[in-house]
């Protein structure tokens, strides 16, 4: 029994010197560069730099991310896949759209020193935890599809309340196209009464309350702003509220399959029969939306189609690459976003025989102070609170004679640019 | 006096024929639904993918099972195993091997996509032909029938062995398999140790896995033949060997190993998060919170046998008191420290557990599972209406919860989070202790087996109810608490029905009313998925082939209560007849088993 | 005189009788509050004018169409849980698979010349493929899943039961993607019918004579026939059912069969009605059909019908007559909440449903 | 007086009358079989005393407190206490803790006291331990000592029987039901039973009213037999008076064309 006892004391000691040892302090390493308050990444000689993308790739929103990813590959083939003589890895992490999902992939990110900058997220809901996990680690965090006020500010100046540092995005604000289909609404339509509804996305929520807002301060009535709920399938005693309030124009910035459901009933109600009264947003900008035959006459709001050669140039690569063409609207974003981050790399690396080392803190500097940055969506410059975009919104209409997405997104009725901030 | 009973061959041969048939189906179902195409991204053991890997094991569980020994039966001889066995095993591989091989001709030549989205070409007819590992289609059938029938004959060969090294060979591949699955675990777990104790193990991450993050060639062996030395000389000796030494320790050294034991447990935990890293802690994390649900849910379906569907809404109901006391953000602004919010998240737990409870108090079973449900419905729709957006912030919900803080010190990251959500599961899990082997677990007991019995034996229904939703609810109400401070933030759609689905998966899958089944059960169902994006797509899929399985095969769970895994005491009548005779003589001494000798024969 | 005498002496007994009246006094609360609640918003928004007497009507309707849909689906659960006791979660999935194959039937039939040139043939023939394919999928479900588990512990075979719905929902969508399947439209069914002054839409008037005669049909034949006997005995009780010469395992499989054939007729209609499918269609409907079935009593096929008109009318008037009348915004995305809260209700009220239910005593 | 007086108690289930204006009184003490032809009544009286039924008119007095109205869980406290014709056990509860639960209402700690477990606590949970395993005693070895912790389910059918009647022993009442005891024993177990009432009744001074249809043990055990017919009680008295009741006998055999 006492050499068993002896046994167990020199496992004990043997653990405890183990644990001595894990305390012992690290040895710096490093010797001609010194990092910042944020720190530093160090690529060595032939290892790759990493960008972590955060996207939505499963479920309901997959297309949302898997768009986004698909653009940052081209972006990187566009580089030659390599930046100051490192390939360029990526890493795709799911957001799940939700919050748990930031939080984990965010985490996930968050572990790998490696990880320069992350590309991300797709849903604004994801966004929040990220960045505080991200923003924590100084790892810069720049999305290319969220839209959320809080996540940045109200754009008069007032800061979001989820905003950190080192957040940035290429994607408007909500407040922007809630303010253009407003506009469009009010003065081009001569709309007087609106009703809104959403489902409870805080997407959908966020949009068309700012819609409401702006409404009323362009003087119209907001006369129903109602819900669903997803999964609904009867919309028709929700439509009956909305036509009893006599609206001229019903905003639904709502997803598929309950929009399919809203369009396809109203046609029962004789004050919606007029599908002019229907006006979707960028959600519902989809092949398999827009064939459905109450959409005609129908508009839409959404973030501009980028126009030009670089972009036609991009969609052809997509094709080339995906064999289809780019499958929502947000893509083009997320190019500029990933080639703001590269020439941020390429503005801040410090090179050392070989090893490149960058700045967390500065890169994160070098991507504010980007001004008139000439991207696919247009010249992008950033804000203090990481307001990027060019934030134009096109209004369009699907008629008979649009076949396609593109055809559709090509019929700009009204393009909005909020005036100089 | 033994007889070997031979099957009729027909019977044997239709079985064989079902099985081949029945794998050739997974087969193309897996190939058909894109989880070969999805998971061929990943490699796995060294030049094969994950997807191979997935097709692959299919001829071998077939051939595993078809050219299974027949079931011993007392006075009967078994037929000796021999060639029987990998030839059913290969007639059923090959069965297998023909139909999905004539799947992989049928998509060659019709164009499915329009129907069946997941077959892509690159399936079969253009490059990399996942399926027929880069042949043409012809050549590719022909090499996956013969592929088939080949592992299916050597699988069925695996039955031949002796029982010992039948599950030592089992052991190998298990072995094998996991490593490969959990890649990032290993060399997370390798490096850390490094980072944390300076000891030599990282080279060894980098022995085991390729730069692609694919077991070599050289860890299969490694691994394969630990597992199989393992298992060849482990089988349950050692614990036994243990325990016979601890019994004979005096009570004051057996208490020294007790606490000795505590101290090297409480220095790994210590340990733990630190070797794990970041995102392995936060996995753990997210484990933790669902284990501490399990818990409580444990003890409202596994003690107390009230089938609650909608337990999400007492998860809710924490995560929504601790944001809106703790967040500056929220309708209240207060902006609490965590722990002067605990009080009320109890509270707010309780009071929603009584809300729940109360009508339900005289439902019976069936009609309790679709009024929970309902009601965990109606909490997430009320947090999310626009209706109570002033108070719950509606689909935007509420953010900047506040962290945990242990004095001065915030414990966001991960590692520290660990310890916090170790302490409520360790609080959870002895309370579920205290509770089962106490007057009011008793009578939760008694009400789950027979209700009306219970009440006539003077067990008060109505409190024993009551006071099960308020514990299961006060404990998902902690695990909300928890999951709200991780994330920072709560939103109306962390809180569906699936949450409680997963969780009763989880009990149900781990072993009813059993403290460590429930843990295995949130490790594999809830901590494994997260670890395996990959099989994200297809988790509910899996989930659901996943319990239908264990229903028929192992209702009571991986690890069943002590009570359930109990075997059914045969001997029972026969001791009674022997008790009978021994009546009118002495009696035996209470609790004395009777002996073997003595034991009447069956008449 | 003992008895008197010991008559007056109660103290002891009133004494200890009181903590069941706290609750009773709180569910009564609950009930007088539900029913002030409810008249008070129904009284305010009929007095607002807020909607036209035409609006409500249309309302009453599609209350009616939406709950007719409830009800074929809800039979296959009351069947089920009248014969074995158990909740079959997995039914809703089976809906949606009828769904499913309507959708794949009709898109194929709309590409022939048949659609056109005899819509009501076409329409037959997608019933009866939607209908054999649903019933298919429920004897495949009741002989793999839930035949091995009879007589185990009513807990098993439900959680079989969810697991099953996973596994199905999933496999559609991993199969046929996950994307929303739309209907083609069809001619003779859009327009309305103008009856008593209610203006009804060709699809539901569809829907709910369509409802209608299968639910009369199906009452016939588990009151009427043989197998319907069978059936019911099996129902009373199966061991006795197999001494008097029942086929046991024959019959269940029967009512699996049934239902799933009411469940896939059920799925057609939807996809008629709404013009769209996918992989979750048949999640919430199975839940709400579930309700209904439950609502209305449960194993009580008549109960089925009421339960899902009930509950159709519930959510589409709910909403507008109760909510919006005591002022709660944006009323319709608690439709949800009123349906699950009137199942609540009506349990507190009457706790074996509305038309009671019909399923054997616990046999101890 | 009676410990246990009934008076003019009357249920119906939907249009069948299965207790009919019952008259009925045990006095402390005694021990009084219920005998009858199969759907006489027997076991919904039963379901009357203990409160698992609720009767439509009549009065149950019992020790002094009328206990109609009241809950199955009061009414164990009280003192009454019963066994079921059809055994009922917790089958997956150990045999020791499914007499432990029958304490339940002797004991108070609760929830807190559970996960806190101060002294009071044990001590209660030691005592409840206790008189379990005594209750279990009176039918000598066959639930003791290992039995203790096998499931109730893995009994043999004489023993479940047995721990019911340990079970109903345990929350010591005043009255003990016994609702057809011996079915499904063998005459040897039926002849040990006799005797273990009697010491049941003499040792723990316990009432005891039984159902019964083992002839033996109802001659063997009663002072007292009443026999029920629709409901309705048709002869009293002993086991010999009874027995040669002409009434009694009709019922048991068959009725004339018009009923009395």
């Amino acid at each position: 029994m006492s050499t068993r006892r002896k046994q167990f004391t020199a496992c004990l000691v043997g653990v405890l010197a183990l644990i001595g040892a894990a305390c012992a302090p690290e040895e710096e390493k490093g010797a001609g560069f010194t990092p910042g308050p944020l720190g530093a990444v160090t690529v060595d000689t032939g290892a790759p730099i990493k960008i972590g993308l955060l996207q939505a790739i499963s479920g309901d929103t997959a297309s949302l991310g898997t768009d986004q990813v698909r653009a940052v590959e081209i972006a990187i083939e566009d580089k030659g896949g390599n930046l100051l003589e490192h390939p360029i890895r990526t890493q795709v992490e799911d957001d799940l759209c939700k919050a748990e999902g930031g939080t984990t992939a965010g985490q996930k990110f968050a572990a790998d020193p490696q990880i320069v900058a992350v590309i991300g997220s797709s849903c604004s809901g994801a966004a929040v935890p990220a960045m505080e996990i991200l923003s924590g680690k100084g790892i810069l965090m720049i999305s290319g599809s969220n839209t959320s006020p809080i996540l940045t500010s109200d754009l008069r100046g007032k800061k979001g309340t989820a905003n950190q540092k080192g957040y940035l995005r290429t994607a408007h604000n909500d407040i922007i196209q809630g303010q253009a289909a407003a506009n469009f609404a009010f003065q081009k339509l001569g709309a007087k009464k609106a009703a809104t509804i959403h489902d409870g996305d805080p997407y959908t929520e966020g949009l068309a309350n700012a819609f409401g807002n702006s409404f009323k301060e362009l003087g119209g009535t907001v006369t129903l702003a109602t819900a669903i709920s997803k999964g609904d399938t009867d919309m028709r005693p929700v439509l009956t509220e909305v036509v009893a309030s006599k609206p001229d124009i019903v905003f639904f910035p709502i997803f598929q399959p309950e929009a399919d459901f809203i369009v396809k009933q109203a046609k029962g109600f004789p004050l919606l029969a007029d599908t002019k009264k229907l006006f979707g947003a960028d959600g519902l900008l989809s092949n398999t939306f827009i064939v459905i035959g109450q959409t005609e006459g129908m508009y839409f709001s959404g973030p501009a189609t980028p126009t030009g050669a670089t972009y036609t140039d991009f969609v052809g690569k997509y094709e080339k690459k995906f064999s289809e063409k780019p499958i929502q609207a947000f893509h083009a974003h997320s190019y500029d976003a990933a080639n703001m981050v590269f020439a941020a790399i390429e503005k801040v690396a410090v090179k050392e025989n070989g090893k490149i080392h960058i700045d967390r803190q500065k890169l994160m500097d070098a991507v504010y102070q980007t001004k008139d940055y000439q991207g696919l969506t247009g010249t992008l410059s950033c804000d203090e609170f990481g307001d990027c975009a060019n934030p134009k919104i096109d209004i369009v209409q699907n008629t008979a004679a649009q076949k396609t997405i593109d055809q559709v997104r090509g019929n700009v009725l009204f393009t909005f640019e909020p005036p100089a901030r | 006096m033994t007889t070997v009973v031979e099957a009729p061959a027909a019977a044997v041969g239709s079985r064989v024929v079902m099985i081949g048939l029945v794998g050739g189906a997974v087969a193309v179902f897996v190939s058909a639904n894109g989880m070969v195409e999805a998971f061929s991204e990943r490699e796995l053991l060294d030049g094969l993918t994950l997807g191979a890997v997935l097709l692959l094991s299919i001829p071998l569980l077939v051939g595993y099972v078809a050219g299974r020994r027949q079931p011993e039966l007392e006075g009967f001889a078994t037929r000796p195993p021999g060639w029987r066995n990998p030839a059913t095993g290969l007639l059923a591989g090959f069965i297998s091997g023909v139909t999905i091989g004539a799947f992989v001709l049928l998509i060659a030549t019709v164009d499915l996509r329009g129907v069946l989205l997941n077959v892509t070409p690159e399936l079969v007819r253009d490059d990399p032909r996942i399926l027929t590992f880069g042949l043409e289609p012809g050549a590719g059938a022909g090499l996956l029938v013969g592929l088939f029938a080949v592992l299916g004959g050597l699988a069925g060969a695996i039955q031949v062995l002796p029982d010992l090294w039948r599950r030592a060979v089992l052991a190998a591949v298990g072995w094998v398999l996991a490593f490969g699955l959990m890649q990032a675990v290993v060399s997370q777990v390798l490096r850390g140790l490094q980072q944390q104790l300076r000891i030599w193990t990282e080279p060894l991450a980098d022995f085991l896995y390729d730069t692609s993050g694919a077991l070599s060639i050289a860890g299969i062996t490694v691994v394969a033949v630990l597992g199989f030395c393992l298992q060849l000389l482990g089988s349950r000796k050692p614990r036994a060997l243990v325990n016979a030494r601890l019994e004979r320790l005096t009570d004051r050294s057996r208490r020294i190993v007790r606490v000795a034991v505590l101290a090297a447990a409480l220095l790994l935990l210590g340990l733990l998060p630190q070797v794990l890293g970041s995102f392995l802690s936060e996995v753990l994390n997210i484990a933790g919170i669902f284990l501490l649900m399990a818990l409580g849910l444990n003890i409202v379906v596994g003690f107390a046998g009230l089938l609650d569907l909608g337990y999400v809404a007492f998860f809710a109901v924490g995560a929504y008191t601790t944001a809106l006391l703790t967040s500056p953000q929220s309708s209240l602004g207060v902006g609490w420290i965590f722990w002067l919010a605990v009080p009320f998240v109890v509270l707010a737990a309780a009071v929603a557990g009584l809300l729940v409870g109360t009508p339900v108090l005289r439902m019976r079973g069936d009609y309790l599972a679709i009024v929970t449900l309902g009601f965990g419905e109606i909490a997430r729709l009320l947090f999310l209406s626009d209706w109570l957006k002033p108070t719950f912030g509606g689909a935007q919900g509420i953010i900047q919860v506040g962290d945990i803080t242990v004095g001065p010190v915030g414990v966001r990251t991960p590692q520290a989070f660990f310890y916090v959500i170790f302490v409520f599961v360790l609080l959870a899990a002895y309370a579920t202790y205290a509770l089962q082997d106490s007057r009011i677990g008793r009578a939760w007991m008694a009400m789950r087996e027979d209700e009306s019995v219970a009440e006539a034996m003077g067990v008060d229904i109505v409190t024993a109810k009551l006071s099960a939703f308020i514990v299961g609810a006060v404990l998902a109400g902690f695990g909300g608490a928890l999951f709200a401070t991780k994330i920072g933030s709560v939103f109306p759609h962390s809180f569906n029905v699936i949450v409680s689905i997963t969780v009763l998966v989880v009990i149900i899958v781990g072993g009813m009313a059993s403290v460590p089944g429930v843990v295995l059960g949130t490790m594999v169902l809830v901590g494994l998925p997260e670890l395996l994006r990959e099989f994200e797509e297809y988790r509910f899929l899996i989930y659901g082939a996943l319990l239908i399985f264990m229903m028929l095969r192992r209702p009571e769970g991986f690890i069943p209560s002590k009570r359930r895994a109990e075997e059914l005491h045969e001997e029972e009548i026969a001791q009674d007849e022997w008790l009978k005779t021994q009546d009118t003589g002495s009696r035996p001494e209470p609790g004395s088993r009777p002996e073997p000798g003595s034991r009447p024969e069956p008449s | 005189m003992a008895r008197t005498n010991s008559l007056r002496r109660g103290p002891v007994a009133a004494r200890r009788v009181r903590r069941l009246p706290v609750v009773d006094a709180f569910l009564w609360l609950v009930r007088i509050a539900a029913i002030a609640l409810l008249l008070i918003g129904a009284v305010s928004s009929i007095s607002s004018a807020r909607l036209s007497g035409q609006q409500w009507r249309d309302l009453v309707v599609f209350g009616i169409a939406q709950g007719s849909v409830y009800a074929l689906v809800a039979l296959g659960y009351t069947m089920v849980y009248g014969v074995l006791r158990f909740i079959n979660f997995a039914h809703g999935e089976v809906f949606m698979i009828g769904a499913m194959t309507g959708y794949f039937v009709t898109d194929g039939l709309a590409r022939t010349a048949l659609w056109d040139a005899a819509p009501i043939l076409a329409l037959l023939i997608t019933l009866i493929c939607c209908m054999t394919v649903s019933a298919l999928v429920a004897l495949l479900l009741e002989r793999v899943a839930y035949r091995p588990l009879r007589g185990a512990p009513r807990l098993i075979p439900f959680i079989t039961a969810i697991g099953a719905s996973f596994f199905l929902q999933y496999t559609m969508a991993s199969l046929f993607g996950t994307s929303v399947k739309a209907y083609p439209e069809v001619d003779i069914l859009s327009g309305t019918f103008d009856v008593l002054g209610f203006r009804i839409l060709r699809v539901h008037l569809l829907v709910i004579v369509a409802a209608l005669s299968i639910m009369a049909g199906l009452y016939l034949y588990v009151e009427r026939t043989r197998a319907g006997k069978a059936m019911r005995a099996v129902a009373e009780d199966p061991e006795i059912a197999r001494l008097m010469g029942v086929d046991v395992d024959r019959t269940i499989a029967r009512v699996f069969g049934v239902g799933g054939a009411m469940a896939g007729a059920g799925g057609l209609l939807f996809g008629l009605v709404f013009q769209n499918v996918h992989f979750l269609s048949g999640f919430l409907p199975g839940i709400k059909a579930f309700t209904a079935a439950v609502l209305g009593g449960i194993g009580n096929i008549p109960g089925a019908a009421v339960g899902g008109l009930t509950l159709g009318m519930v959510e589409s008037m709910g909403p507008s007559l109760v909510l919006v009348g005591l002022g709660i915004p944006a009323a319709h995305q608690l439709k949800d909440v009123v349906a699950f809260l009137t199942l609540v209700m009506v349990l507190i009220f009457r706790p074996t449903g509305i038309l009671g239910e019909r399923v054997r005593e616990d046999r101890a | 007086m009676a410990l246990l007086e009934i008076r003019g108690l009357t249920k119906d289930f939907g249009g069948v009358r299965a207790v009919d204006g019952l008259d009925l009184d045990a006095a402390e003490g005694e021990i009084v079989s219920v005998i009858g032809p199969n759907g006489a009544g027997k076991t919904t009286l039963f379901n009357l005393v203990t409160g698992m039924t609720r009767p439509d008119r009549g009065e149950i007095v019992f020790d002094g407190h009328g206990i109609v109205g009241l809950r199955p869980s009061q009414i164990i406290e009280l003192g009454i206490a019963r066994t079921f014709q059809n055994v009922r056990l917790f089958p997956e509860m150990s045999v020791r803790e499914n007499v432990m639960v029958a304490r339940h209402c002797r004991t108070r700690s609760g929830m807190l006291k559970a996960v806190l477990r101060p002294p009071s606590f044990r001590r209660e949970e030691a005592e409840t331990r206790e008189a379990a395993e005594r209750a279990l005693a009176f039918f000598g070895a066959r639930l003791v000592g290992w039995r203790f912790d096998t499931p109730a389910r893995s009994l043999s059918y004489a023993n479940r029987r047995r721990l019911e009647i340990a079970r109903a022993l345990a929350s010591g009442p005043k009255l003990l039901l016994l609702d057809e005891p011996t079915a499904g024993m063998n005459p040897h177990e039926t002849g040990e039973l006799i005797g273990l009432i009697r010491r049941i009744r003499d040792e723990i001074d316990v009432t005891i009213v039984l159902i019964e249809h083992d002839m033996r043990l109802v001659k063997g055990v009663s002072e007292r037999v009443v026999v029920l017919d629709y409901g309705q009680m048709i002869a009293e008295g002993r086991y010999d008076e009874v027995a040669s009741n002409e009434r009694v006998i009709e019922a048991y055999l068959g009725r004339k064309a018009s009923p009395a």
